[in-house]
C-alpha cells in the first residue's frame, strides 16, 4: 500500500462520452486519474450510473476512450493494433460482466461458455483436458459439472453470474475487471465467490478493479477505494482510511446508507444525504491529496477544512 | 389480520430434455396486509420462479405449478383464466424483475412502459399517464426525468434501468408487491431512498410485500418477517428478530455467517461449503444436509417436517425434533449475534 | 405435519462428505448434437425428414422403376394420364373424361365425341342431362386412351405431350431440382450467411462498402448477366449454379445483416471479444447460431426461388439443355395445359409440394431444434 | 406422304369452310341489324410506331393497314383492289408505273390525299437520316436508286418517285417487278401527309393526337401497353362500305389469358396454343387461320459434316413432320414439303398452286434418310456424329426441338445437342453461321415466290447457310430480270429453283404454320391476308350479338 | 442524421453511377443490335441504321454521351417504340407496376403478419400449422400457377372480379391478389420466426407482469422488436413488387414496366434497360436506406452511424 508498489495500470484523464439525442452528450466518464498496482483490489464504487461500467469497459477497450490513457504494464492500451498483442492484453486482461444474463450467450452449453478462452487461446490439448479444466472451474465457482451441459436460461440469476466468473477465470489473466461480480449472489456464494478471488489474488498475485454496491464487501476485499461521482473520481483512499475518514460528503452519504443485517439498528438508522449544491461554486474543484494517500475532489477552501477536521493523527 | 396472499403447498417444475426440474418443491406462506416478507436463500433456490407463479408468468412450457394453490385476497390464482388473470397483473399484484437488462423492452420509449399499466389499469389519459410517470421516475431518483422519460432503456445504466423497472411496478399502487431483487443493482443511497419509497407506498395503500434479496443488511431493513429459502424449500420462516438473533436452521446460520461486517478483518470469509443440489434429481431427506455441518443419519433419510419454534417461528431441520442432540448455532454465528445486540445498545445509547 | 415418528438411533451426527458424487445427468453434448437429440424429438420435423428421403430416393431409384426411359418419345401416346392397377379409386384409372353442352343431347354428344377425335369405340358417353328441363344437354365422355392406343404397360404418371413418361421424367427432374435445392441451400449459408455477417460485424466503412456492392450486384439487371453468359458458358448445370452464385445469396445477406447489426453490442458478444476471440470465432460461434431461425427460414425461402429461377433460366437457354426436365420446367410445362390435361401439372406439383413441404416442416424443426429454449 | 391425318384435314377444312362462309356474307352487306357494331380484339404486343417508314412489325402493320389505304389494298383474296389510286399503267419495259389517284381521298384532318404524299413518304423510307429499316429493305433493288440513297451515296430526291401532278404518281423502277403492285399495299409504302409529320416533328405518330389517316379507320386512342381503340374514319373515300363503328383492341399477352377474356366476353377472337385445341376442337367457334409461314431446318454448309450433302438428305427425310404437326403443334399447321407454302402463290397460267405443281418434295422417309445418312458416314469416315442444333425461343419451339433431337437421333450415331438460346443470340449465331443445325422460319414481304427463293442466293442477306450455286442463282436472277415480264416463264424458273433447292438439301422443310382460333359467331367479313396486315376489317361487321 | 442522410445520397449517387457504366458496358456485350428487322437488312444497310443511332462509334464515347444526357436529365430514345421518350415510357409503365405493387405489398405484409402472428402465439398448435401451410404452399405454388387458378375461377367461373386488363380499380384485384401471395409467405413466416424468438425474453415477462393481455403483448411489445429481419426482407421485395414481373403482367395483361424491361433486354433497347435499370437501382437503394433509417426507429439500439 505503499506508493513505492509497482504501477500495472495507469490511468490518465480519461474520458468517455456518449452521444445522446441529437446534441446532447453523456459524459459518463470525465477525466479520471488513477493507478492501480500490482497484486492490489482497487474497489470502484458509487452512484448507479455514475460510469462504473463504462470505466472498467473503456479500460478493457470495449469502448475507445474518448480522451486520455490507459497504461498497461507500460503500454498505451488503446494504441494496440497488432492482433497477437492484443490477444494477449485479452488474456491478461478479463472483464466479469455485471448483468450475467445479457452475456452469456442463449445458444451456447455453459461448457462452450466457459471454454471459450481456453479454445481461444489453445490452453487445453485435447478435450478431456478441456473438460476437466472446465468442471474444475464450474467447482470453483460452486457449481457442478452437471451443469455443464445447460444452457444459460436454465439458470438462476446467481449461477449465470458465476458462469461469467468461471469464463473470466479460465483464461487466467492477471488483471481482472469485476463488474459487480456478486450483487446477485446469495450471501454464502457471495462469500465463496469472494473467498475465491481473494485466494486466487494470493495465489497468483492478481490484479483486481471491483466494482460493486455492496460496500461491506467492497471494504472487505479492497486494499484501496475509490469513490465515483457523476463521470468523477471523487475521493480515494485505502479502504479503512476511507471508512474511517470519509471526507467528500457524497462518501459519507454512501458511508451511512449501508444497510447492516441487523433489523434493531435498521429500524433506527439515520441517512445523511448528499446535495452537489452545497459544495462551494466559486472554484473549480480539484483532486488532491488531503492526507498521504488520501484523495478528494475538493476546492482549495474545501481541502483545508478537510484537513482541519481529519487531521493526520 | 387477514392474509393478502396465501400459498400452499407450491410446487412448480420444469420439464427439461434433462428430465424434470422440480424448481419449486411445496412452498407454503402468507402475507398479510401491510406487511413485507422477505425471501432470502440460495441463489437457484427457486425465489424467482416461486414469484413468476404467484403472478402467472411461469413459462409453458416448459414450466408447470405441478401443485398448490395460490389464494389472493382468497381467490385462487392457479384457476383463473389468462384474461382475469391480466387484470389482476399490474394492478392488484406487481412484479419487480431481477434482471433490469432484459426486462424492459428494448425498442419502447421508458415512459411509454411506465404509462402502459397505469393506462390500462387506471384508464389514465395520456397526458395524467406522463404525469405521473414522470413523478415515478422522480419517486425512485432517477434525475432529468423529463429528459429520459424520452429515452429508451439501453441509453440508462443498470441502476437507472432497474429504478425504471420499480416505477413501473410501483405505478398502479398495486396490494400486492412482487420484489425479486429490487435494489440489487442500485448503489447504497439510491437503495435506501428505493427501500423508503417501497414502504411509503406500503403504509398508504396497506400493500403487502414479498421482497427478495440477498443482501441481509436490506433484509433487516424491510422485512417484517423472513422466509429462508433452499433446495426449493422454505426451511425456515419466522419474524426478522427470529431469523437475525435466533435462527434455528443451519442454513440460516450458513447465511447469517458469510456475511462480513465492516469491521471484519479476517483473511476468509465464511462460506457454507458444498454446492447446491441438482433439482433435477433432488436428495433424498433434508437437501441441504450433504452440506450441513450438523447433519445426522436421519437427514439423509427422511424430509423433515416445518418444526414450530414459537408462533410464528417454523423451521425444517430434524435438529429440532425432540431425540436431536443440543446443536448450538456456530461461533462466528454467535458472535455475530452478539456483536450486533452490542451495537444495538450502543447505538441505543447514541 | 409428519405423521410417523421417526425412530432416535437416526438422530446421530455423520460428518460430511467432502466431495459429492455427481451423476452425469446427461453426456456432454455439443451444442449442434444437443438440437440434433431435439430435433430428433420433433415428431413433425421428422414427418418432413421422412419425406425428404423418401422423395431423394424415388430421385435416386424412381427412374429405374419402370422400362420407360425420360426421353423416349411416342407421339402415339401423348398426353395420357396416370394409371396404376389397383389405384383406380384414387383416380388413376387411366380415362379421360369432359363434360360437353349442347342445344340436344346429339349435339352435345358430337361434340364430347369431337373432343376425343370421335374416337367411338373406346369413349363412354354418359347422358347427364336430356335437355328437357329446359336448360342445355349434357353430355359426359369418358375416353380410355389406353385402349384407344393399344397400350399394354401403365404409365404410373401418365405421359407428356411428346409421349414421354412422366414418372420417369419427374423422378429424373426431382434430381435436378434436389440438386438446385441443395445448391441454393450452401450458397445462401457460405456466401450470404458470411457477407451479412462480416458487413453488420465490421460495421462502419466495411459496411457501407460491402452493401455499396450488393446495390450494385442487385442493380445490374439480373438478365444481362444471364444472356452474357449464354455467350460464353453452354447451358447446362454448371451455368445454372454460376446464375444462382451471382445473386442467390443477397437477401440472404442482408437478413444476416441486420440481425447482426442487433446482436453485435449484446453483453455476451462483448464478453466473447475481452477473452481475445478472432472476428471470425465471434460470427461463427457467436452470432451466426443466434441467427440461425432466420437462416433456416430464409433458406425455406430461397429453395423455391431458386428452382423457379432454374426453370426460368432453362427458358431462355441457360438451363439444362431439352431434353433434360427439372420439376420446375415440368411445372412450367404442365401448367399449359392445365385446363384440359390437368394430370400433366398435377404430379411434378405435387412432388414439389411435398418436397417444400417436407423442407419447411424440418425447417421449422430446425429452427426450434436450435433455440434451447424451446422445449416440447 | 400421301394421306394426311384426320385433324389436319379438319383443320383446313374448316378453314377454308369459313372463307366460303364470309364470301356468302358478303352479299348482305348494309344488312348489320342492330348489333352495336364495336369490335373487341387482343394483340399480343404494343403497337411500336404508327409511323409508316419506321414500323417493322406485324402490330404496326395491322393498324397502319386498317387506318391506311396505300396506293393498293389487297382484297379477300390477296389480290389487289384499288386504294387510293384508281388505277395505273405501266411502261412497256415495266419499269415505269403511273398511278392515277383518286380525287375524293382525304386525310382525317380535312387535307386532299396527292400524290406528294407518296413521294414525300417513299423518300422518307429510304433516306439513311430516318433510320428506316424497311424502307431499304423493301424498296432497294425495286424502286429506282432507292439503294444508292439507302446507303447515301445518292441524293433521296434521286428516288424513282415523281408528282406529275396532284393526282398521278410515277414510279420508276430498278428492273421490271411483277409484284410491284401488291407491294404498294405493304405499309412502308403508305403515304405521308408531310405537313402534318412535319409539324409534328419528332413526336409523329407517338399517340393517337399525332397521327393522321387515311384509311376506313382512325385512332381515337392509344395507351401503351394498354391498348387502343380505332373509329371508323368519317373522312375515308369508301366510309360508305365500312359498318364498324369501332374496334377496340387490349394488348394480351398470354394465350390462356386470351382464352379467358374471350369466354368471358370480353374479346371476340382469340389465338389457341396447341394445349387449348383439344379442348375447343369440337366448339362451333373453332377456326384454323392458314398463314403462308414456313418453318424449316437450316443446314450450315461451311461445317465438316453438314457440308457433306447426304448428311443434310438424311435429316430432310428422317423427321416425322404429320405426326409434329398433328400432336405437337395441333392447330391445324402442315407438314410442309418444299419451300413454299401452299395457297400462296399460283401460276399465271393455269392459277395451279405452285406447291401442287411442284409436288411434295421431301417427306417423311425413314428408310431413305437412313440409306444418306449410312453414305454420309461413309463418305466421312465417322460413326459416330455430333451435331449441336440451335433451336427457337418459343414455348412450342422448345417441344419441337426435343422432338426433332429425337427423330434425328433415329439415325444411328447421330447425337443432337440442343441449345435453345434467346433471339438477339441466335440472331447473331446465324449472322456468323456460328451454328451447324437451326430451326428457323420465314413469312412473305410481298405475293411472289420470290420472297421464299431469294433468300438463298449466294450470298443472300438471309442464306447464312454457305449454300452457293450459281445454277441456283442464275434461275432466280433471270426470272428477276429478263424473265420480270414473262410471267409464264418465270414462274417455271422458280419451280425450277425450289426443286434445286429441296435436292441440294440447303434445308430441310417442316411445316407450314397455322393460327387456331376462337372467334365469335357474330362477327362477320374479316378477311385475312398473307401479308403486309395479317386481317382486313374494312368490311368487318357484327351481326346477331 | 441529416449529415448521415447526406452522405448516404452521395453514396447513392456514386453507386448508381456504378451501376450506369456496369450496365453500360455489359450491354455493349450483349449479342446483336436493336435493330428489329435486322434479319432482313445486309450489313452495310444495318451500319448505316446504326450510324444514324449513333451505335457505331466508340464504346467510350457512346458512354460519355450517355453520361453526359444522364446529368442533363435526359434518358434517351428508345428504339423498339421509335422515337419515343424513354422517361415518357418509364413513366407510363411505371405506374400501373408500382400500383399493383404498393397494394400487393400492402396487402400481403399485413395479411401475411397476421398468419405469422397467430402462427407464433399458437405455438405447435393447429392455427400454427394452418398458417404454416399457407406460407408454404403459397411459396412453393409458382405465381402463374396461382394467378392461372385465380384468374380462371375468380374471373371466369365465377365471374367475382374482371379477368385481365387494366381498366379500373378492379382490374388490380386479381393481380394484386396473385402477387401478394409471396409477401404473405415471406411475412408469415418472418414473423413467426421472429416473434417466437421475442415471446421468449423476459420483458414480455414484464410486460405481462403489467397486466398487458395477450393481444397487447404481441402487438405492442413483440412486434416492434419482431420487426428488423421482415423489415429487411420486405424492402427489396417492395422493389421487385413495385417494378413489376413479367408474369403476373402478362397474365393479367397489365400495361406494367417489368414485362417491357424484359422485352427490352431481348431487343436491346440500350436506352431502356438504361433507363429502367437506374430507375430500379435509384428505387432500391432509395427503399435500403429507408430501411437503414427504419432500422434505427424500430430498433434504437442499432446506430449505423457508430464509429464511422
Ligand atoms: N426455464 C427453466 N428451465 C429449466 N430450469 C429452470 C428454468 N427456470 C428456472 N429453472 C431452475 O429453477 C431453479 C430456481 O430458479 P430461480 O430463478 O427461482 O432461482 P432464484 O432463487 O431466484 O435464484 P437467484 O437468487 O439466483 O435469482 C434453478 O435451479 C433453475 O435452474
Ligand atoms: N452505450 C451507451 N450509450 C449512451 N449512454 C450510455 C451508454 N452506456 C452507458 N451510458 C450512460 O453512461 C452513464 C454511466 O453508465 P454506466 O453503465 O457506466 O454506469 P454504472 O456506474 O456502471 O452504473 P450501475 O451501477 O447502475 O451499473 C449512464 O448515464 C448511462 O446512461
Ligand atoms: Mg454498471
Ligand atoms: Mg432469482
Amino acid at each position: 500500500m505503499s506508493t513505492t508498489k509497482e504501477k500495472l495500470l495507469e490511468i490518465n484523464n480519461l474520458k468517455q462520452h456518449f452521444k445522446s439525442g441529437r446534441k446532447g452528450v453523456i459524459k459518463a466518464v470525465d477525466g479520471l486519474d488513477f493507478d492501480i498496482y500490482k497484486g492490489e483490489t482497487f474497489g470502484l464504487v458509487g452512484e448507479s450510473g455514475c460510469g462504473k461500467s463504462t470505466t472498467g469497459r473503456t479500460i478493457i477497450r470495449l469502448y475507445d476512450a474518448t480522451d486520455g490513457e490507459v497504461r498497461f504494464n507500460g503500454e498505451d492500451v488503446h494504441s494496440v493494433k497488432n492482433k497477437d498483442e492484443l490477444k494477449r492484453f485479452n488474456r491478461e486482461m478479463q472483464m466479469i460482466f455485471q448483468d450475467p444474463y445479457a452475456s452469456l450467450n442463449p445458444r451456447m452449453k455453459v461448457e462452450d461458455i466457459i471454454a471459450e478462452g481456453i479454445d481461444v487461446h489453445g490452453l487445453a490439448s485435447n478435450d478431456q483436458e478441456r473438460k476437466e479444466i472446465v468442471v474444475d472451474l464450474l467447482e470453483t465457482v460452486g457449481l457442478n459439472e452437471d451443469h455443464a451441459n445447460r444452457y444459460p436460461h436454465e439458470f438462476s440469476g446467481g449461477q449465470r453470474q458465476r458462469i461469467g466468473i468461471a469464463r473470466a477465470l479460465a483464461v487466467d489473466p492477471s488483471f481482472i475487471i469485476a463488474d459487480e461480480p456478486i450483487s446477485a449472489l446469495d450471501v454464502s456464494i457471495q462469500a465463496q465467490v469472494v473467498n475465491l478471488l481473494k485466494k486466487l489474488q494470493a495465489e497468483k498475485g492478481l490484479t483486481y478493479l471491483f466494482i460493486a454496491h455492496d460496500l461491506s464487501m467492497v471494504k472487505y476485499i479492497s486494499d484501496r477505494i475509490g469513490v465515483m461521482y457523476f463521470g468523477k473520481m471523487v475521493e480515494l483512499a485505502d479502504a479503512d482510511e476511507l471508512y474511517k475518514n470519509p471526507m467528500h460528503p457524497y462518501t459519507q452519504s454512501l458511508l451511512s446508507a449501508i444497510p447492516l443485517p441487523d433489523p434493531d439498528y435498521e429500524r433506527n438508522r439515520r441517512r445523511f444525504n448528499y446535495d452537489p449544491s452545497d459544495h462551494d461554486q466559486s472554484e473549480e474543484p480539484e483532486f488532491r491529496e488531503v492526507r498521504p494517500n488520501h484523495w478528494v475532489l475538493c476546492t482549495q477552501k474545501e481541502m483545508e477544512k478537510y484537513q482541519k477536521d481529519f487531521p493526520v493523527s | 389480520m387477514e392474509n393478502l396472499l396465501e400459498v400452499n403447498n407450491l410446487h412448480v417444475s420444469f420439464d427439461t430434455y434433462g428430465g424434470e426440474v422440480k424448481a419449486v418443491r411445496g412452498v407454503d406462506f402468507s402475507v398479510k396486509k401491510g406487511e413485507t416478507l422477505a425471501i432470502v436463500g440460495e441463489s437457484g433456490s427457486g425465489k424467482s420462479v416461486t414469484t413468476k407463479a404467484l403472478m402467472g408468468l411461469i413459462p409453458q412450457p416448459p414450466g408447470r405449478i405441478k401443485e398448490g394453490e395460490i389464494l389472493f385476497e382468497g381467490k385462487d390464482l392457479t384457476k383463473m383464466k389468462d384474461k382475469e388473470l391480466a387484470n389482476i397483473r399490474g394492478k392488484d399484484i406487481a412484479m419487480i424483475f431481477q434482471d433490469p437488462m432484459t426486462s424492459l423492452n428494448p425498442t419502447m420509449k421508458v415512459g411509454n412502459q411506465i404509462m402502459e399499466g397505469l393506462i390500462k389499469h387506471q384508464k389514465k389519459s395520456k397526458s395524467e399517464a406522463r404525469e405521473r410517470a414522470l413523478e415515478l421516475l422522480k419517486l425512485v431518483g432517477i434525475p432529468n426525468p423529463e429528459q429520459r422519460i424520452k429515452q429508451y432503456p439501453h441509453q440508462f445504466s443498470g441502476g437507472m434501468r432497474q429504478r425504471v423497472v420499480i416505477a413501473i411496478a410501483l405505478a398502479c399502487n398495486p396490494k400486492l408487491l412482487l420484489a425479486d431483487e429490487p435494489t440489487t443493482a442500485l448503489d447504497v443511497t439510491i437503495q435506501a431512498q428505493i427501500l423508503e419509497v417501497m414502504k411509503d407506498i406500503q403504509k398508504e395503500m396497506d400493500s403487502g410485500i414479498v421482497f427478495i434479496t440477498h443482501d441481509l443488511g436490506v433484509v433487516a431493513n424491510v422485512a417484517d418477517r423472513v422466509a429462508v429459502m433452499y433446495a426449493g424449500k422454505i426451511v425456515e420462516i419466522g419474524k426478522v428478530d427470529d431469523i437475525f438473533y435466533n435462527p434455528k436452521h443451519p442454513y440460516t446460520w450458513g447465511l447469517l455467517g458469510s456475511m462480513p461486517s465492516l469491521e471484519s478483518t479476517e483473511d476468509e470469509l465464511y462460506a457454507i461449503p458444498g454446492s447446491p443440489p441438482d433439482l433435477l434429481n433432488p436428495p433424498k431427506g433434508d437437501a441441504f444436509a450433504p452440506r450441513s455441518d450438523h447433519a445426522m443419519k436421519i437427514d439423509f433419510e427422511q424430509e423433515p417436517p416445518m418444526f414450530k419454534v414459537s408462533d410464528d417461528h417454523y423451521a425444517a431441520t430434524w435438529l429440532l425434533h425432540e431425540h436431536a442432540p443440543h446443536t448450538e448455532p456456530p461461533k462466528s454465528v454467535q458472535d455475530r449475534m452478539k456483536g450486533m445486540a452490542r451495537e444495538r445498545s450502543e447505538g441505543d445509547k447514541v | 405435519m409428519e405423521n410417523h415418528k421417526p425412530s432416535k438411533d437416526l438422530f446421530v451426527p455423520v460428518e460430511r462428505e467432502e466431495e459429492e458424487q455427481h451423476e452425469i445427468g446427461r453426456p456432454s453434448l455439443s451444442f449442434w448434437k444437443d438440437s440434433m437429440i431435439r430435433l430428433r424429438k420433433n415428431k413433425a420435423a421428422m414427418v418432413g425428414l421422412v419425406l425428404l428421403i423418401l422423395i431423394a430416393f424415388m430421385a435416386i431409384f424412381g427412374p429405374y422403376m419402370n422400362e420407360y426411359t425420360a426421353n423416349e418419345q411416342d407421339l402415339g401416346r401423348a398426353k395420357i394420364p396416370a394409371k396404376v392397377e389397383g389405384l383406380g379409386w384414387l383416380g388413376m384409372d387411366g380415362t379421360l373424361s369432359t363434360v360437353e353442352e349442347g342445344e340436344t343431347v346429339e349435339d352435345a354428344q358430337a361434340d364430347a365425341l369431337a373432343r376425343f377425335k370421335n374416337d367411338e369405340e373406346n369413349t363412354e358417353i354418359n347422358v347427364l342431362s336430356d335437355g328437357s328441363d329446359g336448360g342445355q344437354a349434357r353430355v359426359e365422355a369418358i375416353h380410355d386412351p389406353y385402349a384407344a392406343k393399344d397400350i399394354e404397360n401403365n404409365f404410373w404418371f401418365g405421359t407428356d405431350g411428346l409421349g414421354r413418361d412422366q414418372w420417369t421424367r419427374v423422378w429424373e427432374g426431382t434430381r435436378i431440382s434436389l440438386y438446385i435445392a441443395l445448391l441454393a441451400a450452401a450458397i445462401d449459408m457460405v456466401i450470404g450467411v458470411a457477407y451479412g455477417g462480416i458487413s453488420a460485424y465490421y460495421g462502419g466503412r466495411v459496411d457501407n462498402y460491402m452493401q455499396r456492392f450488393i446495390e450494385i450486384i442487385t442493380g445490374i439487371p439480373n438478365l444481362v448477366v444471364v444472356v452474357l453468359m449464354i455467350l460464353i458458358m453452354d447451358p447446362g448445370i454448371l451455368s445454372i449454379t454460376i446464375a444462382l452464385v451471382i445473386t442467390g445469396w443477397i437477401p440472404m445477406a442482408r437478413i444476416v445483416r441486420g440481425q447482426v447489426l442487433k446482436l453485435k453490442s449484446q453483453e455476451f458478444v462483448l464478453a466473447s471479444q475481452t477473452l481475445g476471440s478472432s472476428d471470425g470465432r465471434v460470427i461463427r460461434k457467436h452470432l451466426v447460431p443466434n441467427v440461425m431461425g432466420l437462416i433456416i427460414i430464409n433458406t425455406m425461402f430461397t429453395i423455391p426461388s431458386a428452382i423457379f429461377f432454374e426453370a426460368f433460366l432453362s427458358f431462355i437457354g441457360l438451363g439444362l439443355p431439352t431434353p433434360q426436365a427439372s420439376l420446375g420446367t415440368l411445372i412450367d410445362e404442365g401448367f399449359k395445359s392445365l385446363q384440359i390435361y390437368p394430370f400433366i401439372l398435377f404430379w411434378p406439383a405435387l412432388v414439389l409440394s411435398i418436397l417444400m413441404i417436407g423442407f419447411n416442416v424440418l425447417a421449422d424443426g430446425l429452427r426450434d431444434a436450435f433455440d434451447p429454449k424451446m422445449r416440447e | 406422304s400421301g394421306g394426311g391425318d384426320e385433324s389436319a384435314d379438319d383443320g383446313s377444312g374448316e378453314g377454308s369452310e369459313d372463307t366460303e362462309q364470309q364470301e356468302g356474307n358478303e352479299g348482305e352487306e348494309g344488312t348489320s341489324g342492330d348489333s352495336e357494331q364495336v369490335l373487341n380484339l387482343s394483340d399480343t404486343a404494343d403497337i411500336p410506331t404508327m409511323d409508316s417508314s419506321m414500323a417493322t412489325d406485324t402490330v404496326a402493320f395491322q393498324w397502319l393497314g386498317s387506318t391506311k389505304d396505300g396506293l393498293y389494298r389487297l382484297d379477300e383474296n390477296a389480290n389487289a383492289e384499288p386504294g387510293i389510286a384508281k388505277d395505273h399503267t405501266m411502261s412497256e419495259d415495266g419499269t415505269t408505273y403511273t398511278f392515277n389517284l383518286r380525287e375524293d381521298a382525304n386525310w382525317s384532318n380535312g387535307d386532299p390525299v396527292t400524290a406528294n404524299d407518296f413521294v414525300y413518304a417513299w423518300q422518307r423510307a429510304v433516306n439513311p437520316d430516318t433510320g428506316s429499316e424497311y424502307g431499304p429493305y423493301m424498296m432497294s433493288g425495286v424502286i429506282k436508286n432507292a439503294e444508292a440513297i439507302s446507303t447515301g451515296e445518292m441524293e433521296v430526291s434521286e428516288l424513282g418517285v415523281t408528282a406529275v401532278d396532284d393526282y398521278t404518281l410515277e414510279v420508276q423502277l430498278e428492273q421490271p417487278t411483277p409484284y410491284f403492285e401488291s407491294l404498294t399495299a405493304f405499309g412502308t409504302f403508305l403515304p405521308l401527309n408531310q405537313s402534318f409529320v412535319e409539324e409534328q416533328g419528332d413526336s409523329y405518330a407517338q399517340e393517337a393526337e399525332s397521327l393522321l389517316s387515311n384509311g376506313p379507320f382512325k385512332f381515337e386512342s392509344w395507351d401503351q401497353g394498354e391498348g387502343w381503340t380505332v373509329v371508323k374514319n368519317e373522312e375515308y373515300w369508301d366510309a360508305e362500305n365500312v359498318q364498324l363503328d369501332e374496334i377496340n383492341v387490349n394488348v394480351v399477352k398470354d394465350t390462356a389469358t386470351g382464352v379467358n377474356l374471350y369466354n368471358s366476353g370480353e374479346i371476340d377472337r382469340t389465338n389457341l396454343s396447341s394445349e387449348f385445341v383439344d379442348e375447343y376442337r369440337s366448339s362451333e367457334e373453332f377456326q384454323i387461320k392458314d398463314e403462308p409461314t414456313l418453318f424449316y431446318l437450316k443446314m450450315n454448309q461451311t461445317g465438316d459434316i453438314l457440308s457433306n450433302v447426304n448428311a443434310r438428305k438424311a435429316i430432310q427425310y428422317a423427321i416425322n413432320k404429320q405426326d409434329m404437326t398433328d400432336v405437337i403443334l395441333n392447330n391445324g399447321s402442315k407438314p410442309s414439303t418444299g419451300h413454299m407454302p401452299e395457297g400462296f402463290v399460283s401460276s399465271p397460267g393455269t392459277d395451279e398452286g405452285f406447291r401442287e405443281m411442284n409436288g411434295d418434295l421431301v417427306t417423311y422417309d425413314l428408310e431413305k434418310a437412313k440409306e444418306h445418312w449410312a453414305t454420309a458416314k461413309e463418305e466421312l469416315g465417322m460413326d459416330s456424329i455430333e451435331l449441336e442444333y440451335l433451336g427457337g425461343d418459343t414455348e412450342t419451339a422448345k417441344k419441337l426441338d426435343a422432338y426433332i433431337k429425337d427423330q434425328l437421333e433415329q439415325l444411328e450415331g447421330l447425337t443432337v445437342n440442343v441449345s435453345s438460346v434467346p433471339f438477339e443470340v441466335r440472331l447473331e449465331r446465324d449472322t456468323n453461321m456460328n451454328y451447324q443445325l437451326q430451326f428457323a422460319g420465314w413469312g412473305p414481304d410481298y405475293i411472289d415466290p420470290n420472297t421464299f427463293l431469294n433468300m438463298w442466293l449466294t450470298d443472300g442477306g438471309n442464306n447464312h447457310t454457305g449454300y452457293a450455286s450459281e445454277e441456283y442463282d442464275s434461275l432466280i436472277n433471270e426470272a428477276n430480270t429478263d424473265l420480270a415480264q414473262e410471267p409464264e416463264a418465270r414462274w417455271d424458273n422458280f419451280l425450277e429453283a425450289e426443286k434445286l433447292l429441296m435436292d441440294d438439301a440447303v434445308l430441310a422443310p417442316l411445316y407450314q404454320r397455322s393460327l387456331a382460333q376462337l372467334q365469335k359467331p357474330y362477327v362477320k367479313g374479316v378477311y385475312v391476308n398473307p401479308m403486309g396486315a395479317d386481317y382486313t376489317y374494312k368490311y368487318a361487321y357484327i351481326e346477331g350479338k | 442524421m441529416v449529415r448521415y442522410i447526406l452522405e448516404r445520397l452521395v453514396y447513392m449517387f456514386i453507386t448508381l453511377l456504378l451501376i450506369a457504366t456496369l450496365t453500360f458496358f455489359l450491354m455493349k456485350l450483349l449479342p446483336g443490335t436493336p435493330l428489329s428487322a435486322a434479319d432482313k437488312l445486309s450489313e452495310e444497310q444495318q451500319a448505316i441504321v446504326l450510324e444514324k443511332y449513333g451505335l457505331n462509334d466508340p464504346v467510350p464515347v457512346q458512354y460519355f454521351n450517355y453520361i453526359t444526357g444522364l446529368f442533363q436529365g435526359d434518358l434517351g430514345l428508345s428504339f423498339q417504340f421509335d422515337n419515343r421518350e424513354v422517361s415518357t415510357i418509364l413513366l407510363e409503365r411505371m405506374g400501373p407496376s408500382m400500383t399493383l405493387g404498393a397494394q400487393a405489398l400492402l396487402f400481403g405484409t399485413i395479411i401475411g403478419m397476421l398468419l405469422g402472428l397467430i402462427a407464433a402465439i399458437y405455438h405447435n398448435g393447429f392455427l400454427d400449422y394452418g398458417s404454416t401451410f399457407i406460407a408454404v404452399v403459397g411459396k412453393s405454388i409458382p405465381s402463374f400457377v396461382f394467378a392461372g387458378i385465380l384468374q380462371f375461377y375468380l374471373g371466369v367461373q365465377w365471374g367475382l372480379f374482371p379477368v385481365a386488363l387494366w381498366e379500373g380499380w378492379e382490374y388490380t384485384v386479381l393481380p394484386t391478389i396473385a402477387l401478394a401471395i409471396f409477401p404473405i409467405a415471406i411475412a408469415a413466416r418472418y414473423m413467426r420466426t421472429e416473434m417466437l424468438e421475442v415471446l421468449g425474453s423476459d420483458f414480455i415477462t414484464t410486460a405481462r407482469a403489467k397486466g398487458v393481455n395477450r393481444f397487447g403483448v404481441v402487438f405492442k411489445h413483440g412486434l416492434r422488436n419482431a420487426l428488423i429481419p421482415l423489415v429487411t426482407i420486405i424492402g427489396p421485395l417492395a422493389v421487385s413488387l413495385m417494378t413489376g414481373t413479367l408474369v403476373i403482367e402478362n397474365i393479367f395483361s397489365v400495361p406494367g414496366i417489368g414485362e417491357q424491361f424484359v422485352k427490352s433486354i431481348n431487343t436491346n433497347d440500350y436506352p431502356i434497360i438504361m433507363g429502367t435499370t437506374l430507375f430500379f437501382s435509384f428505387l432500391f437503394i432509395l427503399i435500403i436506406l429507408i430501411i437503414d433509417l427504419l432500422y434505427g426507429l424500430i430498433d434504437p439500439r442499432i446506430r449505423l452511424t457508430e464509429g464511422d
